[in-house]
């Protein structure tokens, strides 16, 4: 059986097999000897990779599975083969913006853009005040601000959309 | 004075209000906890003898509502108060609310709180007791040429810094006389339109200060003893990331000088009870006063690591009009501890604050091993308050082993839910400046970028595996049980039999 | 002999692996663990660099399964193996053969296990070495006449006991020269029918022994160090329970000629890495040598929390060939520590061993507080091994501290899922004689009965109120969800919105 | 409302009612203000009784509440109004013997009764082997033994019914 899976921009294809009894991982031109066990305590796996020993967390996010590994949070996109197609057929139309969310509850301080201007990928659009603290909001991709759903001094709470932003080829 | 304090309320909440509930608990005496409406199932509510609503969430409203606190201590008949650290701690107005309501603040004296609180007064003090203070102006400065008279004395690098301005606004770093007057116009010029108040200071400027304090404690009786320095360079934004005891910049005498320069500031001003004096140093290892914190501090642990001293334990004792247990002679530092904050920030996001739910938690343990945490398993670390979930602190016989305990403490942690800054101290402690010593307030101004925190390539391949194989016992899973494809994917999510086989 | 060993593997399991493998991470080793099947998912395993499977659960055919032990060790290239406690730690078979593996044995040497493994070696060498032994026979006693010489030497109480006899069996105390004759003639005959050896020994009997051990640690050079005493007595069926450092029978004369005696014994063999050297006390507070342990104790950390030492970090240190780290002058031990075992026993029900999953786990924290654990969240507590799940060590400046910190620390503690023995140490730590020091083997048999252990009345009161209330939330559940009351009731067993409302 | 607690040989009413918004307990011949509300780690309540504070979990065991404080396991029955009349109109028909169960996973090393032997509470009826420990299991009521369902050596797990005792009475 094969995977795709996608990481911090790199595609790689993992395949499993069983042999006498063992799961084999190939994966980056190499072949690993995996053991693979579901710990009692949430998404929790341990691993042992040709021996190595990995506890490793795997939870479901939007659109990808979030794994962490000794304090380091990565976010991997897996692929089936019927989705991986799909996708291959769908090309390129990907960049859709993006909406940006109260990642926590607070209240809005400033509003750094207007409807209209064009943002770059983590430039400030919003400032929120939460936990004692004035945070940044940024854009993660290129565009232009198509709406904005507050107001300054309005209490949010997470996940309130905040700021739309609309891809550049959209606006022209 | 002497009376036992059976029943003490603190006024305080996370893992401060939990340690110092331990120390009661370990002498007997009754804990009082009080908790806002969100804080009902918060640790410190769980681990108390008692427990009191004081009020909503803001902290105004509860922990900062001084009528509700202090009526809640009368009527529960409180023998006396711990504010902790925040809050309440440095209030004079407090203070003196409960010495008229019969109730002992522990901590110093309401004049002391006043006499300390105000900068240019606690810097007077220090004068007094001969302490050095950052070279400089001692008020305004009027002209130009009086700026060059002080830039003959001081010398350069100095700062011109606005008497209005601060958090790093309206400051001004000259390196040469031929940059001084046009910065003296500027700085001038900004602070009269930033702040409408253009006096302005001078003041000599130090590059790469270190954070070094005094953990002191002192007794009715006129002692006032010195426990140890505590270095706390590692900060962003003032806020102290990771401290540690004792400083790897001081010598014995370095520490010896600085020691009395601490116990002369508290005598001076009639200090009792615990307090730190805090210093900056140049790059020269030269120490400066810079103010006193009148109250146990976040970092108090890792002097406890090193001395074996319970700072509230004698806390408690001084307010009891106790002398201190170790009578002249505190004990002698041992080893090395450091203290990592654990704080719910995403330092790959400019450090943004976290909450939400705690879905899972395991401590290091072993040993030389610490935690002092405000949270549990399952626990909503609420928005209202400071992010600070756990301290992380270690002992180790000398600095290399803490540091090595350290991070090998930090990989044991287990924290799913919020952001936090494990990662980060992993990154610090195994950074070889830090571990050669090399700190300063700018340490992270200038080795930290959210770059640092990129996973390795194992991190990397071990994520790709798990990933994969998590796909793939799931897609044994619907060739074991097709019907549930339809149904609600996350919910149905679970490992199957079948898919334990592939071990 | 002075390579460095960065591969060791850990032929344990549970908290000592666990253990080991800290100190291996801290000194950048690589720690290899080898697990039976049902240890796959075992904390050490978890927390290894490398994790390798040694066979099925029961040891013998895993754990103990020497072959296939030193198989895994030789194939993964192991530059040495620590064998914790149990198991392979004082087994001269396996130390011989790691040698000829070429795989360095963390421990002394074969022949020193040997000679010490022999009880009447080791106590030939304890004489040698001039230090004292239990008055009595050296050997067998063949004769009446006999018996009543030593009688008169030795003195009464003595006692008389089958040389084939142990664990308390073929035993007789006689008090009197009137009760001897006859004492004699049923020992032999109890003897001679019961073990078909009728051979009988002499010796003092001491009614309330206390157990007393030392630590000493050697290298390569010759020195032997002596890192205090710890204080054994609390047992069970020879199963220490609680343990301590220092112990409350000793002055510093005492602990001073111990120590030296302690010495003299571990220089007579050529003691080599970290050993024990276990005495009994009389109720004179004379010590008497039992025997020698070759390995790390289960309560060393009580020792490490006094002197700050890592005691597998020197182990480590002399099986590369080094000196220990302090040379030769040990850490003075400062404070007191103490610890509790956790295990999976009922103490109510005869201390039965229990077993199962570990269903809610909160461990102690904050100041003076280590554990460790071998179990965490959602383990199931295997029936093949031990049942030791945790230790919870305390430091405190005095006895009475470590004391109050212990009761502090055990009331934090939450472990739902086995029977434990929390409870039990609560007791124990609260009982008037334990907190006087007034210690002996036979404290439990003396003071300990199940009801020792029966709920107080404030807590039969919390009880019922809190099963009360669950059930009236469940009503008031039932009056919201009437439609639930025929479904599966116990997955439906959830506090209802409305039920909060009742605050 | 009402329920009945049987605990530790005693039977206690409590009452509820709610005062103000507050939920008021009587209990004893006391009346406690409380405050009740379910942590989010498991089966456990965070009660305030009269301010002082406790965590305590309940778990649904056999027949019964078990309920831990501070290390102490307690077991207690809780009747709701009609369970209590329901056991009142069945009288003291209560006593139906009992099938002693391994307590955990083991071997059966000795059997030490025969049917047809009598037995008094506490004594041991049969020697477990687990955990490196030889464990006596005792009959927890008076009795005569009905029936042995297991033989020496037999590995047992956990739950296994061993014994069966029956009361004097039945015999009679």
């Amino acid at each position: 059986m094969k995977v795709w899976v996608t990481m911090a921009g790199r595609d790689a294809e993992v395949t499993f097999r069983t042999e006498g009894g063992q799961l084999m991982v190939e994966y980056g031109g190499k072949e690993f000897h995996a053991d693979v066990v579901k710990l009692p305590d949430g998404e929790v796996y341990s691993l042992l990779v040709n021996g190595r020993s990995y506890e490793v967390r795997v939870a479901q996010e939007q659109g990808a599975l979030g794994v962490t590994w000794s304090g380091t949070a990565m976010s991997v996109e897996v692929k089936h083969p019927l989705e991986k197609m799909l996708q291959q057929v769908a090309g390129a139309k990907r960049h859709r913006g993006e909406t940006i969310m109260a990642p926590m509850p607070g209240a809005v301080v400033t509003i750094r853009v207007q409807v209209g201007d064009s943002v770059v990928p983590g430039q400030s659009v919003l400032v929120l005040e939460a936990m004692k603290m004035q945070n940044e909001l940024a854009a993660q991709t290129a565009g232009v601000v198509r709406e904005i759903l507050v107001a300054e001094k309005a209490a949010v709470s997470a996940g309130t959309p905040l700021v739309k932003i609309a891809p550049h080829a959209e606006e022209a | 004075m002497s009376r036992r304090l059976q029943r003490v309320l603190v006024a305080n909440r996370g893992e401060i209000a939990v340690r110092i509930l331990r120390t009661l608990r370990e002498e007997g005496r009754t804990s009082i906890a009080i908790f806002s409406e969100p804080d009902r199932t918060a640790l410190h509510v769980l681990m108390s003898d008692e427990a009191y609503p004081v009020g909503p969430g803001p902290s105004r409203e509860s922990y900062l509502n001084m009528d509700k606190v202090l009526e809640v201590a009368r009527r529960v008949k409180a023998d006396a108060i711990h504010p902790g650290y925040g809050f309440f701690a440095e209030n004079e107005a407090f203070a003196r609310a409960c010495a008229e309501a019969g109730i002992v603040f522990i901590g110093p004296t309401p004049e002391t709180i006043a006499a300390l609180g105000d900068k240019l007064m606690a810097r007077e003090a220090a004068v007094r007791a001969g302490v050095p203070i950052i070279p400089g102006s001692t008020g305004p400065v009027n002209t130009l040429d009086e700026v060059k008279v002080y830039s003959k004395t001081i010398g350069y690098p100095l700062m011109l810094k606005a008497a209005a301005g601060g958090g790093g606004k309206g400051m001004r770093v000259v390196r040469s006389d031929a940059e001084l007057e046009s910065a003296w116009q500027m700085t001038r010029g900004e602070a009269g339109a930033a702040f409408g108040d253009d006096r302005v200071f001078v003041e000599r400027y130090i590059e790469r200060p270190r954070h070094v304090e005094a953990q002191i404690l002192a007794d009715h009786t006129g002692r006032v003893a010195f426990l140890g320095e505590r270095e706390c360079s590692v900060q962003r934004r003032h806020q102290k990331l990771l401290e540690e005891t004792p400083s790897p910049a001081f010598d014995a005498k370095t520490r010896k000088e600085f020691g009395e320069a601490a116990c002369r500031v508290a005598k001076e001003v009639g200090y009792v009870s615990a307090g730190t004096v805090e210093f900056i140093l140049d790059e020269q290892n030269r120490f400066y006063f810079l103010e006193v914190n009148t109250r146990l501090q976040v970092e108090h642990p890792v002097t406890e690591m090193v001395t074996g001293l319970d700072l509230v334990s004698e806390q408690l004792r001084v307010a009891e009009g106790r002398e201190l247990s170790f009578g002249d002679t505190p004990p002698e530092p041992r080893g090395w501890a450091m203290e990592a904050r654990i704080i719910a920030e995403d330092p790959t996001r400019n450090f943004m604050p976290s909450a939400g739910r705690v879905e899972r938690l395991l401590f290091a343990h072993g040993p030389g091993v610490r935690n002092d945490a405000g949270i549990y398993r399952g626990y909503e670390v609420p928005v209202f308050y400071d992010s600070l979930l756990s301290k992380l602190v270690v002992w180790g016989s000398d600095r290399d082993q803490a540091r090595r305990r350290m991070l090998r403490a930090l990989g044991e942690m287990v924290l799913d839910g919020p952001h936090h800054n494990v990662a980060f101290h992993q990154w610090l402690c195994a950074h070889p400046e830090f571990a050669a010593g090399n700190l300063s307030t700018r340490f992270l101004e200038e080795h930290f970028t959210p770059q640092s925190l990129a996973p390795s390539e194992e991190a990397m391949d071990v994520a790709v595996m798990a990933a994969a194989m998590h796909a793939h016992a799931e897609s044994l899973r619907v060739a074991v049980a097709p019907a549930v494809v339809g149904g609600d994917r996350r919910a149905a999510w679970k490992w199957s039999g079948r898919a334990r086989s592939g071990r």
